[in-house]
């Protein structure tokens, strides 16, 4: 028995460890967390999110080492194929471990102020990440289906895990169900585009289709059909129109630093899924899934905007607002769609991950804002809610008077440095229609930012607003939106650095 | 030797002044006005200084600053002026100061003056902005203030008006902005390779096939229409006017609105010459639309303020007719009016708005008498109304004059309807004028208090320029013409145009002229 | 002394500017006696610069004096110069002469007006603007006078602004302008884009195409109808009588009303040019309205506005003169027509401030006994007016007609019938108001809204010197005005004689005595006439409403204006907010609408989502599978 | 006899699978996808999967199966659903429309496609040599996939395993009495 | 294997998983209990498996199957996932259905 073992020593693929340390350090992070949180007695006030951001700035660290060595060495696949680093996952690494590192300290004071404190979530922030980060490097649709099933189910928690609002649970229920409606479309699309290839690598996958697909294209229906299933789980993830019925309901009743966190490391993780697949794994399908990526932009695009206008509930509106993005990320991504060959290294994918960084920074803001404004219990995210704030609170709605003018790509703001790139790239590829409602759109979606905008400086507050609990802007709070403040500022004024290392 | 950054100081000055403004502690009212009062007024002496400095008799551009703002867009801080914007950095280098320190806006003063800081940096910045992309910049972000000055400080409907204000022009830029980025894109492939939104490089190297040139053309020019405002895109301007405060409404009609025939100008016709060539029947008749149309509307409104912001469609139709007469003197004519039109319209708002703060009504057919109430303010309207109305000796009749005579060897029936505006405006002016000020006052109207030395003080600049302008307006002309000459030598070389000759009389007999110019 | 002639206009102007700065001070009297001192001075200049003139030769009299560049800009050269010539200073001088006289005359007759300095600083003004107009030496300068006197003639009618009637009448006077100065510009532009320039020197000497110079002509034409009070624009002047008497006999008879004859005398060369029947438009027009004013005005009990009918009926001689060609003839009748129209209107100002601003002529009656000086000018004036020999009007009178006759014989008789009209209406005016029994004791009620500052006296009485003197002066004029052009030879024609550099001088072989004295005759009958029916009640008045109403045209206008024109504008109104801003409201509307709309589907169900997520399903596999695969 | 077990694997299926979808009671729907796995089950022997049909067997029906009875049973929530009653009257259509254009382009597809060429699959020697193995090929040559090429994918699942323990720990944390109030908006709780 | 009878080719049970999957689907619209939802989408993910399991045999590549593998633990964890956020609202609202769980809308 024994030489039978000896005999059959399993020979693993080698494992550069440097290279997946964000990973690691994501989950050690996490594994810290979870078996310290649970053996120790309540960590000290603030404990757990200090870890968790520290935990965040590691990976993200590690991330920009990796960079150089990216710079030095090249691109390089990981873990038998399984892995690919290049410049494109780092970037997305390091955007998640920046919007994990916001998320933690957006929910500090939240959940203390709604009596959720513990280290439960943290460990689902990071091992979340995690997900995002396989997702957004993984050469190998599985690899990429778990890490999406991992970020996904940690997200459905986190939706569900405010447990005195019925709300919430509403929300993590609903995410749960559509999520894995979704998932087993996604999982049926690997399923068939197996079929046709006979891997699930990547790099097979394109060499495979190097050979066939030029030869019979009437035999190929099987595997379009699972390009087709492949995007509706992505667009899902996204949240493109018409798939993106979950998300209001679900922003808006999540706790909202879940919220937030849904809406840049979920984004971010499945928009670089996005890239992966589409334009790694299915290139040959390019010119089939680009009419396909442009309505579904163009849809995405006016929806989100035009639902948003009649929204009372600013979690909501942002919602919204966050699919309307997202139809200009894809935008972006309809533009890479363009190029030939299974190549990240073109405008489109810049300006995605440009937009993408941007954007996660912003929407953390954000939200973080709208933590502050819905006050214990988490209700108070109306439009009413937000009222008088320019009194009470003037550096603070100064603050999300800001975010809000760089959601709608307002220039000298990062939401216009992002909506530009995503622009050029599409009319750099002559897109122009999809340029022009991609920007008429961005204006339908202003309205919503004006109407926060004009709750919190023009409209008087009602009587009824003024015995509401008083606004209050923890420290930690404080520093997310201030950091997010300055980026979007400092973004916006001098983009050119950050745009010449975009990949 | 490196020169004096004046330009950049320009838009830095007030900028840093909103800034600090913002930053005051609230319980420093005074410090608050001081603050706002040194920057607005240090940015109209500035503005003034280019305005005596500027070299008249030049084409270029002139005090021209650049700097590398984001190298891989090829984007640069790349300021300069010329006579087509010379005047409208001084308009509002010198509307700014008085509005800032001429008009109380009653609550908020530090956001208040915080944002028309911004705004003056914001509109500055257009003016003398040459990079396609800093010019959006500053296009762009002028809407922020101005969207909160109205919504904050405006009247009844202000949330109503700002947000129309502001997504109706947005939407303009959204074309803007596409046309940009693709003007720089296709102007890519020319000479150079690599991207830039350099004005002048694309303006003077890039060449755009016809199809092409017209479609960016078209981006460009919504955007602008919005902004001028050109029928039928108008319908923004009565409602931000009338709701926005005074204040706003001044610097709105003085020079927000001369972004977009400034825009039009520099960056629709210069752009692209084939083009604007090619669309000019369409803006014509446009604007001889708008005349009429303009007028007409003001003439059936019953709020005074309405009336005065229709009042500006008509007269900004002059200024379109003669930006695409493509004639030296309409041209010159037009730039020249920009600048009356932001005198005499905005004026004629801060007279609105004193006429509110009396009576807190702008109602035509609730004002009445006010001539007998208070003759001196009655005669500053006059005098104001009558350059509106566009009375030789006045500044309104130079620009208006030279649009019309220039426009008519190469517009010659637009022209001939486009007069008619003149009739229309004496019409709706003089009618208005009649409601509110002749009859007897009842008495809500009779204890009108008569113009006060403060508001006197503020008019007197207006008044002072207008008559100059009307009397004497070589000094500008010499400084419009040159920049003026070398656009329409830019459109016959590039776009299928030739400016009509200048017809020689052919005298039958020696005329005899004594020139007696000292 | 030529060299001077910018004093002519600068001097008004100083008056104006300093009644601005410093009228209230001087006040009343003072601010009058300034005003009119200011004005006299210009007459003394203009008197220098004439004779200065004079002892030129011909040819050197005409001489342009540039100020500065006023409009340079491409090809477009437009200095603020003056044109000094026999036309524009013989323009001037009886405008500045009737000026002064006119300004003394207010100084009585605004006395106690509350805005007595404000009166003079628009009088002021508006001479500076008329010298401004004559003197101009290109056509714009001659516009911004043009302007110029509208406006102060808007200022001046509207001057008691709180009569509603005045203020509407101020901007009817200057809305119907504009459409003239509408004319008046086209022309400009005509000339500029034909000659490159608007100089009168360089219009009146060029080449000019005659399809060119007929726009030029009619534009201009067009321009001269409405300052001139011509068919179909004279509607303002009937209304302008609102203003104070001074006002009317100054502006809107003597000087600013004859504007379109200068501008179209001045530009005679290119008339002449000009196609056949831009004369004839011209003729007729001017010959309609003389007539038809005339009807209307026998038919009016205002007064002033007997007087105001009757101007526009001269004025239209006088273009029936432009239109015959005889330039110098229709100058003439301007000169004039300027002395004993504006002697009748002073008169008339006379009686309203002697009756206390009762102005309804059924009122009046037998007051040449209690104001004698008055009635003995007016009187004058009349025999002037309605072509007695030897007074003025007669022979200014007569040589129109000569012309009108050389033109067509049909011209020339409706120009008899008007001469007859006016000799029977001035006649039935001076009986209404000098002879007759007093009536005027039956209206103590009907106070002018200005008599309050007056005594309680309501017996009429005589003027002060003031505004008697100018009458004196006036009615000497009327009397020997016409000896300055007499057709007895043609030395005697020193008119003609005088402005034949400046104008074209045309020729009449026709014999000249048969004509005036049927011109006589006729004359006579209208006077006769007149005092049958209203001295000796012999034959019934015939004064049908319709003439009263001036031949409903002006209720026409208006009713036009009021209704099909005011629902025009409301319509576009109309159309502004709801199709222009209702588009753009709509929009938002339809945005907000299908948002309404579309949030329904948002059920908040989750199965609804997931048929919704099957559906984008199906309908990407029917793009991928059917459309990309099969097909 | 293959085509046997399959027409019989696959009738226990849809039979299963229909009856989830239609049956009432929670429970008979969780025995109906009893079935439904047994037949898949089978249907994994039928393709020489027989190491998956085992853990097809153990852990859907023996455990997930029996999570879902137990948390029927444990929360009681074992009461019939009306079948009959349907809220939204276009939801069946809707559903039984996409649910046919949905097997039928799918199906179209893989008939379609039927004949397209097999694309050759090389896979290592190592799993190969397993393959051979006569008694227990399939499980070897899964274990040396899954442990050589698809050792991250594998290393994953655990990260998914803990969250679902952490999930169960969040979640199930019992509220204190009192902490269940639904927070109102302010106005009505005022 | 007789020639005869017809041998179940791949595509067979790739169809037989398209109609499972078809029938999971329309469950997940049809059925308002969140227990039999899930299990609705247990029935789509068998669907792929079978899918994949019988494409495996067609390529004759080991790899579809470890797949399956992975898709199981996926499910698995997903269930308990699931049933945690389920037992979180029944403990709340007993006999909620995904109907009365439709306060977020609009």
């Amino acid at each position: 028995m024994a030489a039978l073992l000896a005999a059959e020593t399993l020979q693993g693929p080698k494992v550069d460890w440097f290279a997946l340390s964000p990973l690691l350090i994501l989950l050690g992070g996490a594994m810290v967390l979870l078996v310290g949180g649970a053996l120790t007695r309540a960590w000290p006030k603030r404990g757990y999110a200090l870890f968790t951001a520290a935990v965040a700035l590691a990976g993200g660290v590690f991330g920009v080492l990796l960079w150089h060595r990216i710079d030095d060495k090249g691109p390089m696949s990981l873990v038998g194929n399984a892995l690919t680093l290049d410049k494109v996952a780092v970037w997305l690494t390091i955007t998640i471990c920046v919007g994990v590192f916001l998320a933690a300290l957006v929910s500090d004071d939240y959940l203390r102020r709604e009596g959720l404190d513990g280290p439960e979530l943290y460990v689902l922030y990071l091992l979340a990440a995690l997900g995002g980060i396989v997702m957004s490097s993984a050469n190998d649709l599985i690899v990429l289906f778990l890490g999406l099933e991992i970020l996904s189910i940690a997200l459905y928690v986190m939706a569900a895990s405010h447990r005195k609002r019925i709300e919430s649970q509403e929300a993590g229920l609903k995410y749960f169900v559509l999520g894995g409606f979704s998932s087993a479309f996604f999982l049926y699309g690997v399923a068939l585009v197996y079929g046709g290839s006979g891997s699930t690598n990547f790099d097979k996958i394109v060499t495979a289709f190097d050979t066939t697909v030029q030869l019979d294209r009437q035999n190929d229906a099987l595997v379009l059909a699972g390009v087709a299933l492949l995007l509706v789980g992505l667009a899902f993830k996204v949240a493109a129109v018409p798939f993106h019925f979950w998300s209001p309901d679900v922003y808006e009743g999540s706790p909202t630093p879940v919220t937030a966190f849904m809406a840049s490391v979920g984004k971010t993780a499945a928009f670089g899924a996005m890239l992966r697949v589409l334009l790694l794994a299915l290139p040959h399908w390019r010119d089939d899934y680009r009419p396909a990526l442009w309505v579904i932009a163009v849809l995405t695009l006016v929806g989100g905007s035009v639902m948003a206008v009649v929204q009372t509930n600013v979690k909501r509106m942002l919602a919204f607002s966050s699919i309307s993005h997202a139809g200009f990320i894809l935008v972006g991504v309809e533009a890479a769609a363009h190029e030939g060959g299974a190549t990240l290294a073109s405008p489109g994918v810049s300006s995605v991950l440009l937009y993408l960084l941007i954007y996660s920074v912003l929407v953390m803001g954000t939200f973080g804002v709208v933590a502050a404004v819905g006050r214990t219990g988490d209700a108070a995210t109306g439009l009413a809610g937000f009222r008088g704030l320019g009194k009470n609170q003037p550096v603070l709605a100064l603050g999300m008077t800001v975010l809000l003018l760089a959601q709608a790509g307002v220039p000298l703001t990062s939401g216009f440095i992002a909506k530009f790139g995503v622009i050029t790239a599409a009319v750099d590829v002559h897109s122009y229609a999809i340029a022009i409602i991609a920007m008429v759109s961005a204006v339908i979606a202003a309205f919503l930012y004006l109407r926060i905008m004009v709750s919190m400086w023009v409209i008087e507050p009602e009587a009824g607003d003024d015995a509401r609990e008083r606004v209050h802007v923890p420290a930690l709070l404080g520093v997310a939106i201030s950091l997010s403040v300055a980026f979007t500022l400092v973004i916006g004024f001098l983009p050119g650095r950050l745009i010449d290392i975009t990949p | 030797m490196i020169e004096f950054p004046i330009l950049t100081l320009l838009v830095l000055v007030p900028a840093v002044g909103a800034a600090a403004v913002a930053l005051i502690s609230k319980r420093q009212p005074d410090l608050v006005k001081i603050v706002a009062m040194i920057s607005s007024v240090l940015t109209g002496a500035m503005a003034l200084w280019v305005l005596f400095a500027f070299k008249s008799h030049e084409a270029d551009f002139q005090f021209v600053s650049q700097h590398v703002w984001i190298k891989p867009w090829g984007i640069s801080w790349h300021l300069g002026v010329d006579g087509i914007s010379l005047f409208l950095v001084a308009l509002t280098g010198v509307l700014f100061p008085l509005v800032i320190i001429g008009i109380d806006p009653h609550h908020d003063h530090k956001r208040y003056l915080s944002w028309m800081l911004l705004l003056e940096a914001g509109v500055m910045g257009s003016f003398i902005s040459l990079d396609l992309f800093l010019f959006f910049v500053f296009f762009e972000i002028v809407l922020v203030p101005m969207y909160f000055l109205i919504g904050g400080w405006g009247y009844d409907d202000r949330i109503y008006a700002a947000t129309k204000f502001f997504l109706f022009t947005m939407v303009g830029s959204a074309f803007m902005l596409v046309g940009i980025v693709a003007t720089a894109v296709l102007a890519k492939a020319g000479p150079g390779g690599s991207v830039t939104f350099d004005l002048i490089k694309i303006a003077e190297n890039a060449t755009f096939a016809a199809s092409t040139g017209r479609w960016l053309f078209f981006a460009f020019a919504i955007a602008f229409a919005v902004k001028v405002p050109l029928f039928p895109l108008h319908s923004w301007l009565p409602d931000a006017h009338t709701q926005a405060p005074t204040g706003g409404s001044v610097i709105l009609a003085g020079v927000l609105l001369k972004m977009g025939t400034y825009g039009l100008l520099r960056f629709g016709v210069y752009l692209f010459p084939e083009a604007a060539v090619w669309a000019r029947p369409l803006f014509l008749t446009l604007a001889v639309i708008g005349i009429l149309w303009g007028a007409v509307a003001a003439t059936m409104q019953t709020d005074l303020k309405r009336l005065v912001a229709y009042s500006s469609v008509a007269h900004l139709g002059f200024i379109v007719l003669g930006t695409f007469a493509f004639t030296t003197v309409a041209l010159t004519g037009s730039v020249m009016q920009n600048v009356n039109h932001g005198l005499s319209t905005g004026a004629l708002f801060l007279m609105v708005g004193m006429i509110y703060e009396r009576r807190h009504t702008r109602e035509i057919s609730k004002l009445r008498g006010l001539q007998k109430a208070a003759p001196v303010f009655a005669a500053a309207f006059m005098v104001i109304m009558l350059s509106s109305i566009g009375v030789p000796g006045l500044n309104g009749f130079v620009g208006e004059f030279m649009i019309l005579i220039g426009s008519f060897g190469t517009a010659r029936w637009w022209v001939a309807v486009a007069a008619t505006g003149v009739i229309f405006a004496a019409l709706y002016l003089l009618w208005a004028y009649q409601r509110v000020f002749h009859g007897e006052p009842d008495d809500d109207n009779r204890a009108f208090p008569e113009l006060k030395w403060k508001e006197a003080t503020l008019l007197l600049p207006f008044i002072a320029i207008i008559v100059f302008t009307g009397v004497f307006p070589k000094p500008m002309l010499t400084r419009i013409e040159p920049s003026v000459n070398k656009l329409i030598a830019h459109i016959e070389e590039h776009g299928d145009w030739r400016s009509p000759q200048p017809a020689v009389g052919v005298p039958s007999v020696e005329v005899v002229t004594e020139d007696g110019e000292g | 002394m030529l060299d001077l002639v910018w004093l002519i206009p600068a001097l008004p102007l100083a008056g104006f500017l300093c009644i601005l700065l410093l009228g209230r001070k001087l006040g009343d009297p003072k601010a009058g006696y300034f005003a009119t001192a200011m004005v006299g001075a210009s007459f003394l200049v203009t008197v220098g610069v004439f004779l200065d003139m004079m002892s030129k030769t011909a040819d050197e009299r005409s001489h342009v004096r540039t100020l500065f560049q006023w409009i340079p800009v491409g090809s477009l050269k437009i200095d603020l110069a003056f044109l000094a010539d026999p036309l524009s200073i013989t323009m001037c001088l009886f405008v500045t002469g009737i000026g002064t006289l006119i300004h003394l005359y207010a100084v009585g007759y605004m006395h106690g007006d509350s805005r007595f300095s404000k009166f003079f600083l628009y009088l002021n003004l508006f001479a500076f603007s008329m010298l401004m107009l004559v003197l101009g030496s290109n056509m714009l300068v001659t516009f911004l006078g043009w302007e110029g006197v509208g406006t102060c003639s808007y200022f001046l009618i509207a001057f008691w602004h709180e009569k509603e009637s005045a203020a509407t009448a101020g901007k009817k006077a200057f809305v119907t302008n504009r459409v003239g100065d509408w004319g008046f510009m086209m022309a400009m532009f005509f000339a500029f884009w034909a000659v490159g320039s608007l100089d009168y020197s360089v219009i009146n000497h060029s080449v000019l195409s005659t399809p060119t110079a007929t726009a030029i002509a009619l534009f201009c034409f067009i321009g001269a109808c409405g300052k001139s009070a011509q068919l179909p624009l004279y509607l303002w002047l009937p209304d302008a009588m609102e203003g104070p008497t001074p006002v009317s006999a100054l502006i809107h008879a003597a000087t600013m009303v004859t504007a379109g004859v200068y501008l179209m005398c001045r530009i005679s060369p290119v008339l002449e040019i000009a196609s056949d029947y831009a004369g004839w438009i011209i003729a007729i027009i001017g010959a309609a309205t003389a007539l038809y004013a005339a009807t209307v005005a026998v038919a009016q009990n205002d007064i002033k506005k007997v007087l105001a009918y009757s101007t526009v009926s001269q004025l239209g001689y006088m273009f029936l003169a432009v239109g015959s060609g005889a330039y110098t003839a229709a100058l003439f009748h301007m000169i004039t027509h300027a002395f004993f129209k504006a002697l009748l209107f002073l008169g008339a100002g006379s009686v309203i401030h002697g009756m206390h601003h009762e102005q309804d002529m059924r009122r009046m009656g037998a007051l040449r006994k209690l104001m004698p000086i008055t009635a003995i000018t007016f009187i004058i004036g009349w025999l002037a007016i309605a072509g007695v020999p030897p007074f003025a009007g007669f022979w200014s009178k007569d040589d129109i007609l000569l012309f009108a006759y050389d033109k067509s014989p049909i011209l020339w008789a409706v120009g008899l019938v008007t001469a007859l009209l006016t000799a029977y209406y001035m006649t039935r005016q001076v009986i209404m108001v000098f002879f007759g029994e007093a009536r005027w004791h039956d209206a103590h009620d009907e106070h002018g809204a200005h008599g309050d500052v007056h005594t309680n006296d309501h017996e009429p009485h005589e003027s002060p010197w003031m505004m008697v003197t100018p009458l004196v002066v006036l009615a000497f004029l009327s009397i020997v005005g016409g000896a300055i052009n007499l057709p007895f030879s043609h030395k005697s024609e020193r008119l003609v004689t005088w402005l034949e550099p400046a104008i074209v001088v045309r020729e009449s072989d026709t014999s000249k005595l048969p004509l005036a004295i049927v011109a006589i005759v006729v004359g006579l009958v209208g006077i006769a006439l007149a005092i049958m029916v209203y001295a000796k009640h012999r034959v019934k008045a015939v004064e049908p409403q319709i003439l009263a109403d001036a031949w409903g045209y002006d209720r026409a206008v208006s009713n036009f204006m009021g209704g099909p024109g005011r629902q025009a504008f409301d319509g576009i109104a109309w159309a502004d907010a709801h199709i222009v801003d209702g588009a753009v409201n709509g929009a938002g509307e339809l945005v907000r609408g299908t948002a309404g709309k579309v949030r329904k589907l948002q059920t908040g169900n989750v199965r609804t989502y997931a048929a919704a997520i099957g559906a984008g399903v199906v309908l990407l596999l029917t793009w991928f599978v059917v459309v990309r695969g099969i097909l | 006899m293959e085509l046997f077990v399959f027409v019989v694997a696959a009738a226990m299926v849809l039979a299963g699978a229909v009856g989830v979808v239609v049956r009432k009671h929670p429970v008979h729907a969780a025995l109906s996808l009893v079935m439904t796995l047994f037949g898949i089950a089978v249907l994994f022997i039928a393709q020489d999967a027989h190491f998956l049909a085992a853990v097809q067997v153990i852990v859907y029906a023996g455990a997930i199966v029996v999570l879902f009875l137990f948390v029927i049973m444990l929360l009681g929530v074992d009461n019939a659903e009306d079948m009959h009653i349907e809220p939204f009257r276009v939801q069946r259509p809707v559903a039984a429309v996409i649910g046919t254009a949905l097997v039928t382009m799918i199906g179209l597809a893989i008939i379609v496609s039927r004949k397209a060429a097999v694309p050759v699959v090389t896979q290592s020697q190592a799993v190969q040599d397993a393959a051979l193995d006569p008694h227990d090929g399939n499980i070897r040559a899964l274990a040396r996939d899954v442990f050589s090429d698809h050792v991250l994918a594998f290393e994953l699942t655990s990260v998914l395993l803990v969250i679902a323990v952490v999930a169960t720990v969040m979640l199930a944390r019992k509220p204190k009495p009192g902490e269940l109030l639904i927070i109102e908006t302010p106005s009505s709780a005022k | 294997m007789s020639a005869a009878i017809a041998v179940p080719t791949t595509t067979w049970y790739l169809l037989l998983g398209a109609m499972l999957f078809s029938i999971g689907v329309v469950g997940v619209m049809v059925r308002r209990n969140p227990l039999i939802l899930f299990m609705c989408v247990e029935l789509m993910l068998n669907a792929v498996n079978l899918t994949f399991v019988a494409l495996a045999r067609r390529l004759g590549d080991i790899g579809g199957q470890s797949t399956v593998f992975f898709v199981l633990v996926v499910a698995a964890a997903e269930v308990v996932v699931g049933l945690g956020i389920v037992v979180a609202i029944l403990r709340r609202k007993p006999n909620a259905t995904t109907d009365d769980m439709a306060e977020l809308k609009g």
